[in-house]
């Protein structure tokens, strides 16, 4: 059996919106009890709830229930969220990877277009990219390199494995996408069929 | 709880106070039950008679003090006057519904507001949360956190470097090649196939068929050149009736 | 000595913003167990706090943590300003609860008035209250219910506890007036037949 001083100084606490102190506990009891009093029962109340999923805890002489740091994993659950990268951040990921160590400024200029920072951050968060500390030359640039982690994802063993440019004009992937000029080289092919008949 | 539920202003004792208070009312049948009420008996027991003489009573009250009376009481009024008489009047077995029967509506449905009335203030007697009950202020809160996966292939790589690589070389202006027929091939056909026919033939003749469309203006332009220039060298002869009549063309010396 | 898992459900809905039901808690656990034995041990835990200033109660098949009724006022502060009903609201909040599902008609046909348009927006806003589908009939009207926000604002483990619905069932003051006529008119009917006799 509990008793009642108790239960209302355990429901005070639970009910705060902030850490109270004994002092103000007493107060709102009507000043009955000294601080100390006070400090006492709320001791007894630490105790009853030691080592369940539930703790009294004193912060500078003020306490609260929080839940046990133990615990924190139930409460803050991981979910995997895929995402696709961006055209943007795919071309930028490629540049470092096929120049690095490259700057920001190096990487501009090869795409020929502004880079916002936001894309080098995606590449960083995908632990992709990382610093590879500071161009030699005036204004000390950051420079990027790739890491293991994108030779993992990429199935590559190393950089060497990167098709070079011979390989991805080979591949057609050099080749300007352009369904009318893939249209109208069909008709040429037909035009040397004639002649050859 | 009278914070959250102030009563209807019981029924009145002063008559005065009753007409004061007509806009308190939800409708006549919030009247009539507060009027019904004040009869201090179960609403099984009620006086229907007693009920809509106090009804009546009250509009033409607030009538003569000229307060402005809603239809909807009017209305009733009109009706409760109908069944006072109904019920008073000697009772015709064939008039349907009876007035007993419309009486017996009419405290059937005064007893259901009624049970909807106290059940709505024991509903907010209840131990409410933030009036009597007490949760925390600041839970911690569960939280289901998203872990971002960056997701991409090598494919999507090499693409990308490939379409960087485009952007960054010379721009070259490439001239979009129509579908043509050269006159060097319309030549070397033209002349494969005088060989082979030997009379008069219409130039549209010694096309290919398959080619249409702008392939085959083409062929028929180079043709035709091709077709003149051999007439100038002197190996073809070339016959047309008239302006945009076929033109005919056939190996010369055969 | 409290085992692992009954703190780890205590933390969980110690921890949450909102009440937990069984099977919440059994998904959150990685689905070891089933809803059955999670209800089992969350009443463990109710019953441990029984008595304290801390309450583990049920709504509506979801728990939460609350201080107990009878020291409310120790913890009323004059901020606390639990939404104010109108009586209309009130009765109409009423109705639905007594007679769910319901529609407007119906309510209106048990008030004798019209309901103001902020009547119900008042409760739908509160979440006591919520649309629950259309009603088969000509017009399909829409009709209504209460939420399990209403039972934990008011308290209720279900339906069940809605003060004297047992009562006001057995009494058929919840029938229709065109029911109750029906059986009264049979009643009166048996009467006279009984006079006759």
């Amino acid at each position: 059996m509990i008793d009642d001083l108790e239960r209302a100084i355990e429901a005070m606490i639970f009910a705060s919106d902030e850490p109270l102190d004994a002092r103000q506990v007493a107060g709102r009891l009507g000043d009955q009890m000294t601080p100390g009093q006070v400090k006492a029962i709320i001791e007894t109340i630490a105790q009853r709830h030691a080592g369940s999923g539930i703790e009294l805890v004193e912060r500078g002489g003020h306490w609260h229930f929080q839940t046990p740091a133990d615990l924190a994993h139930l409460l803050r659950r991981e979910r995997d969220d895929p995402r696709k990268l961006s055209r943007a951040a795919a071309e930028v990921l490629a540049i470092i990877a096929y120049h690095e160590p490259v700057s920001r400024a190096e990487i501009e200029a090869i795409r020929g277009v502004q880079t916002s920072k936001g894309t080098l951050d995606v590449l960083m968060e995908a632990e992709w990219v990382m610093p590879a500390g500071r161009r030699e030359v005036p204004g000390r640039p950051l420079i990027y390199k790739t890491t293991d982690a994108f030779l993992q994802h990429f199935g590559l063993t190393s950089r060497k494995d990167l098709p070079g440019i011979e390989d991805l004009r080979a591949a057609g992937l050099l080749d300007p996408v352009d369904l009318a000029f893939e249209e109208a080289m069909g008709e040429l092919d037909l035009v040397k069929d004639g002649e050859e008949a | 709880m009278p914070l959250d539920f102030e009563i209807v202003p019981a029924a009145p004792e002063r008559e005065d106070a009753l007409q004061l208070s007509l806009e308190s009312w939800e409708g006549p049948l919030d009247l009539l039950l507060a009027l019904a009420r004040s009869q201090k008996v179960d609403l099984k027991q009620i006086s229907i008679l007693a009920l809509v003489e106090q009804y009546l009573t009250f509009i033409a009250e607030a009538r003569e003090l000229k307060l402005e009376v809603a239809a909807d009481y009017l209305v009733m009024a009109a009706w409760l006057a109908y069944l006072k008489s109904a019920l008073l009047l000697p009772k015709d077995p064939l008039e349907d519904p009876s007035p007993d029967e419309l009486a017996l509506r009419l405290q059937l449905r005064l007893q259901r507001l009624a049970a909807m009335r106290d059940a709505a203030a024991r509903l907010l007697a209840r131990d409410r949360i933030g009036r009597d009950v007490f949760l925390r202020a600041k839970p911690e809160g569960l939280r289901d956190i998203k872990v971002r996966r960056w997701d991409a292939s090598l494919y999507d790589l090499l693409a990308a470097y490939g379409q960087v690589k485009l952007r960054a070389e010379p721009v070259v202006h490439m001239v979009s090649r129509r579908p043509v027929i050269t006159l060097d091939a319309a030549l070397h056909h033209l002349q494969r196939m005088l060989g082979v026919k030997l009379d008069w033939a219409e130039l549209a003749d010694f096309l290919p068929p398959d080619y249409d469309g702008p392939l085959r203006r083409s062929a028929i332009a180079s043709s035709f050149v091709a077709a003149l220039e051999l007439a100038r060298q002197g190996r073809v002869e070339l016959k047309q009736e008239g302006a945009f009549e076929p033109l005919y063309l056939k190996a010369a010396g055969v």
